[in-house]
């Protein structure tokens, strides 16, 4: 039982980590390195907002959302387009721009422990003998959410087409009249904010580290690769088996293997499926 | 009768829903030429794909002289003797023509019969077999970056790039197309002193009237499927062919 | 796309980039000339991204301008005042190489040339690799953060080469020492007896975490179990759900990066039945409670320094704490390193004017006969240069057990400073 | 800068214009002119410590040495990337390698002599027989992998305390004195720099090149690509175990950081500054990378992300790498000539 909530609580934190990476991978096929920054930097302006200004939560946690879509829109103007197509340049350049906003938030003197964020619902349940906080019970909901939003989001609406269609064929795309840059520079845009609703989401289980930036990256990419980066079911999979692997040896094994299990995971999926357990990039089936 | 060199049984493939090649078999005897034509789209480079090793097959098997190669690696393949061309060129654009050749004359089984390839030893040889092909010995093509080399050219290289390996068994795979006429003729030269020098080859092929003339046999795919098996003349006049290129006028050669 | 303007001023930064690091490879550092003869100059190596760090210095900043401003050290006669240099050694920061770490440390002895280095690195690994750097360059360090007593090890097999190192703040075995206390808090008020110890992946807490063992099991403890949580881990329920079930009746814990805070919560989310103690260090800061939103409540903690938790019955705790939170501006973040910081550049000073020479060999003498009556209480050094530690302020070094009851750290431990007693949480029926 | 009427145009040197395949020099300013870019290089490597020792500067010596290290682990990054083999991962090579050597000193009393090479073949063994299985990976995909492996290690000893597991083993053998350490290393960065060129401009190393322009025409050729890239591999573990073994008895101590994530990115960081495919910009790249971010550490914890700026904007605006740069800038001149004014 315990195995079963807490599983299910760590997988959708692992899930709500991850999906904005993806999203980004699935789209533009950029891999996002600057997630970790952006997630902190997310968590740290809704903080401000919150705390220091006296906003509302939920007008704090919009703003914050929009304020790094909007980040992250500029972000891709001024770094990824130039770099387009030369996956180690995307990925020096996103990784440093990450590292450069942690370690300027460090030196700001973003330390400490006086960064909290409030969870959504206080308390604590009680399911089938085991506690379990509310805060942990919405996160699993928000991870739900966050999945059904997104088929739908990319099944039914005109830009959510558009970002399906430049993730299927780019040249196609073109042609029918969709902007790819600028379905690509949305796309970031998208991950950053879904970036920062993941921060806001997971950071009140804790409180607000600088540290955690690079977790979130390692777990978002971990995920990411165990699924496939660009598929949301693949996502949704990977959380499942590693957010269940990690608890489940955590409470029968010791705590110390839980990122080995991890990392172990990334190693053997990718030397047997390299595209993910669903990638669809064809080119890495082929033997070639 | 000469002994079956290639032997195909029952190759399959589906790529998602598609099946790309379907329950395909035939044989190449020694020194036969066989014609592969068919439909854009009926299977005819899958086929190769799946032979030469590029792509695994779902089901079937393949021989070559008597010994299953199925599933080997593509460089295993190209060891046993089987070379085959690209149809779409994509030859190592940053090195010059020759040094292109050079790479296969580096093959282990080249190497077996070279022995050694002193320096600049393979340099030679691969600028005698381009000259073969029809570059010109004494100019700067021989020697000109890949990437600078028109397309017809690049395309005679890759046949110069297969007869490096010194196979036994060609696969062609459309190497006319995208050639001008005059640089059809030329190759077509060299075809034909392949055919008289009693090479095995497979050549798939869009020009009929070219192909007709040298072909021993053909066989023809569609959607797939052997449809039909015979020499040129029966192939030409057959209306399943017909059929299956409806709208393409059929020459006789 | 892109203008040549653009490209132009991308050109001029590379050639501006090279000409930078040409000349600082060739103009010497004119910097470490500047050391007057007058000064004793206080290295501060640590890690300045993180509370222990910063605090740490603004400690010794702070010890040093009250020195300075009463005219400074008498060494052998003349007036000499401190000078305080700080170097960054990133060693918090689990992606930073060994040899970066001990780069900086290299950096700041040979070009600051400093008497003593204070404060120090926040990791074991490489405290024990600048032990040989240390007495390479016969350079006195006070360390005030790492806790490996791993360091005393050494220091007892090699006590000519590795003469250099001295520990002001607790290490780890003493910290299992208090730890043990409180268990005899809890045997003697409730009658308890089963234990369940989780600490995290850090060589110091590890042997906090062995040292703990054995001596509660010595007081007739028995220890249901042991977990150990690697660092960068966001969920404790695991090791929780274990404890509870192995029906514990108090999870000590030993734990001090920040993220452990998880793991205060979630006890509290899942009302363990079991009193929450040991020394998760992260939640001694004063502000806790309301950032924590109470979470803490009636959690035990065991904090290495009086200077930190302060109380009534040991006046000078207050005093300085007082001082030192109204320098820092907030409450201090760190469970120590503040006031042993502060304690060391006094415990130097006194040494220096004993010995009457900055000669290394000298002071380490002079360092050795040590009496000081600091904030943390009374401080003397072993043979292996740690600094003693027991339950009684006025006559070695102390470190305090508290409980968070009601938003305040109510002082519950060792009985000769003890404020009031310890109480169980609601939900635990006794 | 833009001049009306006039555009510009760019010329090669007319001694490169000849001298790009077929050696013709006829002067001694030709000579130099090729030869000079060789040699001063070299020359300063060479001198550049003594230099450091006559003006005092002790730690930027150390500086220096580091910079060689890292030097080391970013031309083995080039020569797998050369093989179309993009590695996010050099930690991997340089912490087996430097635990190798760590253990067999720490454990067997190993001197030096011994420690370095049987660490740098078994290091670069151990590294090539872990990278096999996912040798088929192409791209960003190997290089996730690759970045993974580390931190896997860093994991697997944190868990099993295997070689001291967190407290890592201390009081290692250090080199006798500093000028030992010193021109091992540069003699070991100057073997590397001249090794790995000749190879890549062999017919071997034009197999390697082939392989990442287009492998399938390699297959054609009927060349056992996967055998080629484990030779690649064990040639770039090599170098990297060498510089981890060094470094771990240079400090005296092997850690878990070895397996840090710095290590990984500073060699990629450095070929991208310098340019791929040359090795010298690899060397280049860390020449200029190591002091600068030695240079910031004044800037305390700030200093990573001035460090990691300069590497995105050199990235983003000088794609080609720095070298290339300079590469062109050295054969090529400018000049304006007048646009005809159109009709």
């Amino acid at each position: 039982m315990e195995l079963l909530i807490y599983g299910l609580v760590n997988s959708a934190i692992l899930a709500v980590m991850a999906i904005g990476l993806s999203l980004t991978f699935g789209v533009s096929g950029i891999a996002n390195f600057a997630y970790g920054g952006f997630y902190i930097l997310g968590a740290y302006t809704c903080w401000g907002l919150f705390t220091q200004l006296g906003l509302p939560y939920l007008l704090s946690v919009i703003l914050s959302m929009a304020a790094l879509a909007a980040l992250g829109f500029i972000f891709y103007w001024l770094v990824f387009l130039r770099v387009r197509g030369m996956e180690i340049s995307e990925a020096i350049a996103s990784f440093g721009v990450g590292i450069a906003i942690l370690e300027f938030l460090r030196w700001w003197g973003f330390i400490g422990f006086y960064y909290n964020l409030p969870g959504f619902l206080k308390g604590s349940v009680e399911i089938g003998g085991v506690f379990v906080d509310c805060h942990r019970l919405i996160i699993i909901g928000v991870a739900l959410a966050l999945v059904i939003f997104l088929w739908l989001f990319s099944h039914y609406t005109k830009i959510g087409l558009a970002f399906r269609g430049v993730a299927q064929e780019e040249r196609t795309a073109l042609s029918l009249g969709i902007n790819s840059d600028f379905t690509a520079a949305l796309s970031v845009a998208f991950g950053s904010a879904l970036g920062v609703l993941a921060a806001i989401t997971i950071l009140p289980t804790g409180t607000i580290l600088i540290d955690k930036g690079y977790d979130a990256l390692l777990f978002a990419l971990a995920v990411g690769l165990v699924g496939g980066l660009e598929s949301t079911l693949g996502v949704l999979l990977a959380s499942l088996i590693l957010g269940f692997a990690q608890t489940a040896v955590a409470v029968y094994g010791a705590t110390h293997w839980m990122m080995v299990v991890t990392l172990g995971a990334i190693i053997i999926v990718l030397a047997v499926k390299p595209s993910g357990l669903f990638g669809k990039s064809k080119e890495l089936e082929e033997r070639v | 009768m000469k002994r079956d060199l290639l032997k195909v049984v029952n190759l399959t493939k589906s790529f998602g829903g598609v099946r790309a090649v379907d329950e395909v078999s035939f044989e190449v005897a020694e020194g036969e030429f066989l014609g592969l034509i068919g439909p854009n789209g009926s299977g005819k480079t899958t086929t190769v794909n799946l032979i030469t090793g590029y792509v695994k097959s779902d089901k079937g098997k393949v021989f070559f002289k008597g010994k299953d190669i199925t599933g080997k690696a593509p460089y295993a393949i190209a060891n046993i003797g089987i070379a085959r061309s690209f149809q779409m060129v994509r030859p190592l654009y940053q090195l010059p023509a020759f040094k292109n050749i050079v790479v296969a004359l580096r093959s282990p089984r080249v190497m077996k019969e070279i022995r050694g390839g002193k320096y600049g030893e393979l340099d030679d040889i691969a600028i005698d077999l381009l000259e073969d092909v029809g570059f010109e010995r004494d100019s700067f093509v021989p020697y000109k970056l890949a990437s600078a080399l028109p397309h017809g050219y690049l395309k005679r290289m890759e046949l110069a790039r297969c007869m490096a390996l010194r196979p036994d068994l060609y696969i062609l795979d459309e190497l006319f197309s995208g050639m001008s006429m005059s640089e059809v003729a030329a190759t077509m030269f060299i075809i034909e002193k392949m055919k008289q020098g009693g090479k095995t080859v497979i050549m798939i092929e869009h020009r009929l009237r070219e192909l007709f003339r040298v072909a021993d046999r053909v066989l023809v795919l569609n959607f797939g499927r052997k449809i039909a098996e015979g020499t040129p003349k029966e192939i030409s006049e057959s209306n399943e062919v017909k059929k299956a290129y409806i709208g393409v006028e059929v020459e006789l050669a | 796309m892109r203008s040549k303007y653009f490209q132009l001023g991308i050109k001029g930064l590379v050639v501006c980039l090279i000409l930078v690091v040409a000349t600082m490879f060739f103009i010497p550092d004119c910097r470490s000339q500047e050391v007057s003869s007058k000064f004793i100059v206080i290295g501060v190596p640590t890690s300045l991204g993180y509370p222990h760090g910063v605090e740490g210095l603004e400690a010794v900043n702070m010890a040093v301008e009250e020195i300075n401003t009463k005219g400074g050290v008498n060494v052998g006669g003349v007036k000499h005042l401190f000078k305080v240099y700080s170097i960054d050694d990133r060693s918090a920061t689990p992606g930073t190489p060994l040899n970066d770490s001990i780069m900086a440390y290299e950096k700041l002895i040979l070009e600051r040339k400093p008497n003593v280095l204070m404060v120090g690195t926040y990791r074991s690994e490489v405290l024990l690799g600048a032990m040989d750097l240390l007495s390479k360059h016969k350079t006195i360090e006070l360390n005030t953060i790492a806790m490996s007593p791993s360091m005393e090890k050494r220091i007892a097999e090699n006590p000519q080469k590795y003469k250099y190192n001295f520990r002001v703040t607790h290490n780890a075995l003493q910290m299992a020492a208090s730890i043990a206390v409180q268990g005899d808090a809890f045997q003697k008020k409730f009658g308890f007896n089963k234990a369940f110890i989780i600490h995290e992946d850090q060589v110091w807490a590890k042997a906090t975490a062995d040292g703990c063992e054995v001596m509660l099991k010595k007081k007739g403890w028995e220890i249901l179990g042991r977990e150990v949580v690697p660092t960068a881990v966001t969920d404790y329920s695991g090791p929780l759900l274990k404890a509870r079930n192995s029906k514990a009746q108090v999870i000590f814990t030993v734990f001090s990066l920040p993220e452990t805070a998880i793991c205060s919560k979630q006890y509290y989310e899942m009302r363990i039945p079991a009193v929450y103690a040991g020394y998760p260090s992260y939640i001694v800061p004063g502000h806790l409670w309301k950032t924590l939103e109470g979470k803490v409540a009636y959690q035990v903690v065991t904090a290495g320094e009086l200077g930190l938790v302060p109380t009534k019955k040991y006046p000078k705790s207050v005093e300085f704490f007082e001082k030192f939170k109204k320098r820092l501006g907030h409450w201090p973040d760190a469970d120590h390193s503040g006031a042993s910081a502060y304690d060391a550049v006094y415990i130097y000073k006194e040494a220096v004017e004993r010995a009457g020479s900055l000669d290394p060999e000298k002071v380490i003498a002079a360092l050795e006969a040590t009496d000081h009556m600091g904030v943390n209480g009374r401080e003397k050094f072993s043979p292996q240069h740690q600094i003693i530690f027991g339950n009684n302020p006025k006559e070695t070094a102390c470190e305090v057990t508290f409980q968070w009851i009601d938003g305040k750290r109510v002082v519950i431990a060792p009985e000769a400073i003890a404020e009031a007693e310890i109480q169980l949480p609601p939900w635990i029926k006794k | 800068m833009v001049k009306e009427g006039y555009r510009k145009e760019r010329l090669d040197r007319g001694i490169k214009a000849r001298c790009d395949s077929i050696f013709m020099l006829t002067s001694y300013r030709e000579i130099l002119y090729m030869l000079l870019p060789r040699v001063l290089p070299i020359a300063a490597l060479i001198i550049i410590p003594l230099v450091l020792e006559v003006s005092g500067q002790v730690y930027w010596q150390k500086v220096f040495i580091l910079a060689c290290v890292i030097s080391l682990l970013a031309m083995g990054w080039d020569y797998l990337a050369s093989v179309g083999l993009v590695s996010l991962g050099q930690a991997l090579f340089f912490g087996v390698g430097a635990y190798i050597a760590g253990a067999l000193n720490h454990y067997l009393k190993w001197p030096i002599f011994l420690t370095i090479p049987v660490a740098t073949l078994g290091g670069a063994l151990i590294c090539t027989l872990l990278l096999a299985p996912i040798i088929r990976m192409r791209g960003i995909y190997f290089g996730m992998v690759t970045l993974a492996f580390p931190l896997f290690f860093n994991r697997i000893i944190e868990a099993t305390k295997l070689c001291g597991g967190t407290e890592g083993l201390p009081g290692l053998t250090q080199f006798p004195t500093i000028w030992v350490a010193t021109y091992l290393i540069i003699g070991a960065l100057l073997i590397c720099l001249f090794a790995f060129r000749r190879i890549i401009d062999t017919d071997y190393g034009m197999v390697l090149r082939g392989i990442r322009d287009n492998d399938r025409a390699i297959m054609a050729s009927g060349i056992n690509i996967y055998w080629v890239k484990v030779q690649a591999i064990f040639i770039c573990a090599a170098a990297g175990a060498f510089a981890g073994a060094f470094m771990s008895h240079h400090i005296g101590i092997v850690g878990m950081s070895v397996f840090a994530l710095d290590m990984s990115i500073m060699p990629v960081a450095a070929v991208v500054l310098g340019g791929g495919g040359t090795f010298a910009g690899a060397t280049l790249g860390t020449f200029i990378l190591v002091p600068l971010s030695e240079f910031l550490r004044a800037y305390g914890t700030l200093r990573i992300a001035i460090y990691s700026l300069v590497m995105v904007v050199c990235v983003v605006g000088l794609p080609e790498g720095i070298f290339h740069y300079l590469q062109r800038k050295y054969h090529q001149f400018d000049r304006w000539v007048t646009v005809e004014a159109k009709e």
